[in-house]
């Protein structure tokens, strides 16, 4: 297994326990962000026990673990600008105002936009609300070229606009990553990827995947810059990512972030990660984001326990609220299947 | 109104779009300072720039991928594969992104896929195929197949105009062979729509692309025998006009269905089927199917014409059909 | 003889022939050290080692091209796709490098694609598709789809004996659903034959995969009823057993096709062209299809209920082919 | 174009109208790979007149200009070795004991194996006689994954042999092409990439193709070694890879190599190459491989003038007695279109 020793891959001054950011940051900003973390581990929690209770059908699949790094990123978006999330990216979305409610309706199959009970919720793509632009979530690195193609429309009439894309370390090994970081390379697009290499795709480690150590050593491939970064330090991801978004903004082409992270739950619900060695699991629950930020804001941000301990409430509170808002919703009346295949 | 040729009439319309809408853009391999393997984008690059008309890697994925995400985003990317036979790379893009993206999120993809298809020309297995029926099976995508320049232009035409993924099989082997007269202006042929090319009460002839052509000479040939055929040109595979030759057959009370694709799992397999079963009563002789044979398509002229569906072998099944 | 699963019949195939072979391999995403993403390869690594049983990347191009040449050397990989949709990613190679080959140059290439494949248990748009019509339409390929775990073992068994290219379409809603008694030993259910799963002398139902339970089920529906169906499970697509449902029915003079897949260009389309064209006097009533509708599956269950033909949507049909 | 300015690629080393062997080469060698390459060469030109003759319908694609690479390469190998070649391999076909009355036969369509009309001349698979492996000639970089899979076999199995998958530069641009070599370097898989970087892909400059200088710079993406050389020197072209087949052979897992090199006539013959640079072209022009070859061999390699011309002589007679064998096959029966769909 490649992640057997994972303190290898961080840099040392990152593998710390304990995190601030660089300069002040308004606190309303923190708690935002605080906020959404929280909100996307309550809801992620939540979808799991809908799933053990059976009220979620096939699986479900959770991002517990690496919130701290589409939290960071997202932080950092023009509300122009779209990004996409493959699995793992629900606190991206909250932070771009999609509503718990929402996203666990659709989980439950109801009959709510942008699909009506067609997508599953994991998957979200609402371009006029959220500039979540829509991606072929099916087959992994599908969304690569997709990017570079929102990013060469941006480019073509020459708007300041990024795509961010977001991808795991698993979805780095089909050919449309390459065929798609090459166009974008070579056009210069405005594309960012943020990979998010939490150590496995599905059960499968890094190791069996690809025979570098970190995907970022793929980039020379691309003549783009790259980076490694520890993903569960919110003000370490929004240091790194800031690089990569000004970068592409600034007409320099793409440019590839890639952050060490670890999902603490299986790969969906269904999977007991029996695959996963006892010491990186510790080493990483050790790192959870959400604690390293309750840490820091609970102490030196300045919030107090207290004033954490509101913030948690008011989240388990609000997904209380949305599951019975969202069981409430309708089911898609059957007829309805046929509707919208075609644009008019 | 000119003389131009099928490949003229698709640079044409083609051109005429992108003048009439800076959102049309191209990309493919070799169309913009070469022009196109088969020069349909010739002078484009010069005419409309870099920026419109792209010289992309080979990648048919990746640059399918890109097509689509920039459709969404207003753009309407026309793109080219230097051979349909490779669009079997963008396999996955096509038929799980562009084909179901509105149907999930209601967000239109307005994306055209040229592919030059077909054979009789001694390409060999690798740049023959007619890949249509892999499409006509993925629900969300549009699939068009012209036989006459007029037709290809105004299909073209229509097909970048729509707001959903379409595919636009064009016959490499008439591009150069087939010529008429085609309006310079702005028209369209709407998708969806199919066309009696010639009328006839004694039998029907379902067909598309290439086969056309030979349907009709077959039809010339069998009215100098006292037959009357009729002809219908479905070039819309998807969405299919199945009231054109449902109404026809009712007419005839026969049905003859030609392809050039493989018989097996052909197109032509769904229209005989539509047809047994929706003029059932009207039928006096089973529906008969003309393509090619089931073998990849072999490179040496006598193993391709054996392959192919000939002038000869659909005069022989007409004549069983009417004989019946 | 104990009562397995049709997982079980899988797996259980698998792991006789690479006990009785040791040119046999598996590769696919997480199949060695989690043992598939359903299971049929639990316990595989431990027997057979690292070098048998491959976890590859996410790359079903690669992977499924590099099987392709193992298999020219004299191995016989079976690829396992983690579900069936992604076989879209591989397209290329399956159809242009694995369908072609032998054709073109008398090398062969025994190599089996393993898709677990269809919907009913809300996988949503991209893990419930059924792909086998893309592949009925390759001249070159075999395509198996097993109902049954006896079929499904002895199917796969004589899929990875075979010298030529095999899609083998397994249905994820039968995996845990469905049990019967399997043989412990070796046996082959021969490739290209179908069976009648049920005789019956006034309707013959063609269908296979997941849709034979519904049509049996149908069957005895309608057996109280008094009408007695034939069921014909194709078993095999490509080659296809033509004999074995015109024989049926020319004697019941009726037929309903059904299969999961979309209807439009599903290979539901060929078998009823068959028919309508090799039974044409035998027939009393138009040959009817039952088939998924024309769109993505849905996630919903009350839309991919709709979607999916149901015991209640054949029923209906075969009353009306029935009553005609 | 990135092909401005052709010689910053290469090293000023390498960049020199004589060549020279680094030690003694037996005569015997020296006179057969300068048949060969001479022998392809005539072939070539032979084909390129029977296109304009209308005997060879459709298209024809010649290898002028790169007849050192694959001769070159293939000398290196061993009996058991496997290659592929895409559309410039005719000097490695021959000097694997292809005859060139079979090839003119096959690119005129008549009956001879091992595909009997089915294939056109361009493509050769022939494991029993040649070691020419099958490889899906379609779609471009498709023989990288297939590559990997006959050096799999060759690991699994254990035998000390390598699989030589060359290559256009255009076919670095797949997906295919990044899957494959990544799944072969996870592996250490005996597969050598060798790149014939002739500038072009069809009319697609590298610049257009790829966002680095060179494929080998894209080697990282896969921890595997890379060489860039000079392609029109048999010697050095031998010296380079020779390293790259001991390193594959020795269980050290794949190796790239790309020779630079130019096509000297269009993609196909009805390529007029009008995007062809005229500096570039004359650039090229006087690196003719088979004109430094034979320069050597008539000057220092000892054969005299004669010598060289004696084996010339040999060559467009050969060529001739080739044509007139071709022609005089027969072409397939129709009725053998269906034969053999599947095996046994
Ligand atoms: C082309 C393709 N093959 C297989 C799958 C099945 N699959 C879904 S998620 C997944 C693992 C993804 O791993 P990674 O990209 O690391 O994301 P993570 O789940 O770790 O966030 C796989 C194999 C897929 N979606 N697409
Ligand atoms: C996937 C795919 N797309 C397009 C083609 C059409 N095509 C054939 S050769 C070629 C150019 C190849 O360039 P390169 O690899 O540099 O080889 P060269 O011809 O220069 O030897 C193209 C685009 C193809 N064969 N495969
Ligand atoms: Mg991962
Ligand atoms: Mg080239």
């Amino acid at each position: 297994m490649a992640t057997e020793n994972p303190a290898s891959f961080l840099d040392p001054a990152l593998d710390r326990t304990s995190i601030a950011p660089e300069s002040a940051i308004d606190r309303d900003q923190l708690v935002t962000w605080y906020r959404t973390m929280c909100l996307a581990r309550t809801c992620d929690e939540k979808l799991g026990a809908l799933y053990r209770q059976g009220k979620i059908v096939g699986a479900v699949y959770l991002a517990v673990g690496q919130e701290a790094i589409c939290t960071g990123v997202v932080s950092l978006l023009q509300p122009d600008d779209y990004f996409s999330t493959v699995a793992r990216g629900l606190a991206g979305w909250f932070l771009r105002g999609v509503e718990p409610k929402h996203v666990i309706a659709r989980w439950l199959g109801r009959d709510v936009p942008p699909s009506h009970g067609r997508e599953l919720g994991l998957f979200l793509a609402d371009i006029e609300h959220h500039g979540i632009a829509p991606y072929h979530n099916g087959s992994m690195a599908s969304w690569i070229p997709s990017g570079a193609g929102f990013a060469l429309a941006f480019k073509v009439r020459k708007q300041p606009r990024v795509y961010v894309a977001f991808t795991g370390d698993g979805a780095t090994s089909p050919g449309d990553f390459y065929e798609g970081l090459n166009f974008a390379a070579i056009h210069k697009l405005p594309l960012v990827v943020i990979v998010e290499n939490n150590c496995f795709a599905y059960s499968t480690g890094n190791a069996a995947q690809m025979p570098v150590e970190n995907v970022a050593d793929r980039a020379p491939a691309f003549n783009i810059p790259a980076e490694v970064a520890f993903g569960n330090d919110i003000f370490e991801v929004r240091r790194v990512a800031k690089r990569a978004i000004d970068h592409a903004r600034a007409g320099n082409g793409p440019y590839l972030v890639e952050f060490k992270t670890f999902r603490t739950r299986g790969h969906g619900e269904h999977d007991d990660m029996g695959y996963v060695d006892a010491g990186l699991r510790e080493f990483w629950e050790r790192r959870d984001p959400l604690r390293l930020f309750r840490e820091y804001l609970a102490g030196a941000g300045g919030l107090g326990e207290a004033g954490v301990k509101a913030i948690d409430d008011e989240c388990a509170a609000s997904i209380e609220d949305a599951v019975a808002w969202a069981e409430a919703q309708p089911a898609p009346a059957p007829e309805t299947v046929t509707d919208r295949l075609f644009a008019p | 109104m000119a003389v131009i040729t099928y490949l003229d009439a698709i640079s044409q319309g083609l051109r005429d779009e992108m003048r009439r809408d800076e959102n049309v853009i191209v990309l493919g391999e070799d169309i913009a300072v070469f022009g196109g393997a088969f020069k349909v984008t010739r002078g484009f690059l010069e005419e409309f720039g870099a920026d419109r008309v792209i010289d992309t890697p080979i990648s048919e994925s990746g640059f399918t991928g890109a097509a689509c995400g920039a459709a969404v985003e207003g753009l309407r990317p026309v793109v080219e594969f230097q051979f349909a036979d490779f669009i079997a790379c963008a396999f996955d893009q096509i038929v799980n992104y562009a084909a179901k993206n509105y149907y999930r999120w209601g967000i239109p993809m307005p994306v055209v896929f040229r592919g030059p298809s077909g054979g009789g020309f001694r390409g060999g297995p690798y740049h023959s195929q007619n890949p249509e029926a892999w499409f006509t099976h993925v629900p969300g995508l549009k699939v068009v197949q012209p036989a006459t320049p007029y037709d290809a232009k105004g299909l073209l035409v229509a097909a970048i105009r729509d707001n959903n993924p379409v595919i636009y099989l064009e016959h490499k082997h008439l591009y150069r062979r087939i010529k008429e007269e085609v309006p310079e202006d702005d028209y369209v042929v709407p998708i969806g729509v199919a066309e009696v090319k010639r009328e006839g009460s004694d039998l029907t002839i379902v067909t598309y692309g290439a086969m056309v052509h030979e349907s009709l000479a077959v039809a010339e040939r069998l009215s100098r025998e006292g037959a009357e055929c009729e002809v219908v040109d479905l070039r819309s595979l998807s969405p299919l006009d199945r009231d054109a030759f449902l109404t026809s057959v009712r007419k005839t009370g026969r049905a003859l269905v030609v392809h050039e694709a493989h018989l097996t799992g052909g197109f032509g397999g769904e229209v005989a089927a539509i047809i047994a079963e929706q003029a059932f009563d009207a039928l006096d002789a089973p529906v008969t199917r003309v393509a090619a044979l089931d073998v990849p398509s072999p490179f040496a002229a006598q193993l391709e014409d054996a392959m192919l569906p000939t002038e000869e072998k659909i005069y022989t099944a007409a004549r069983d059909v009417l004989e019946y």
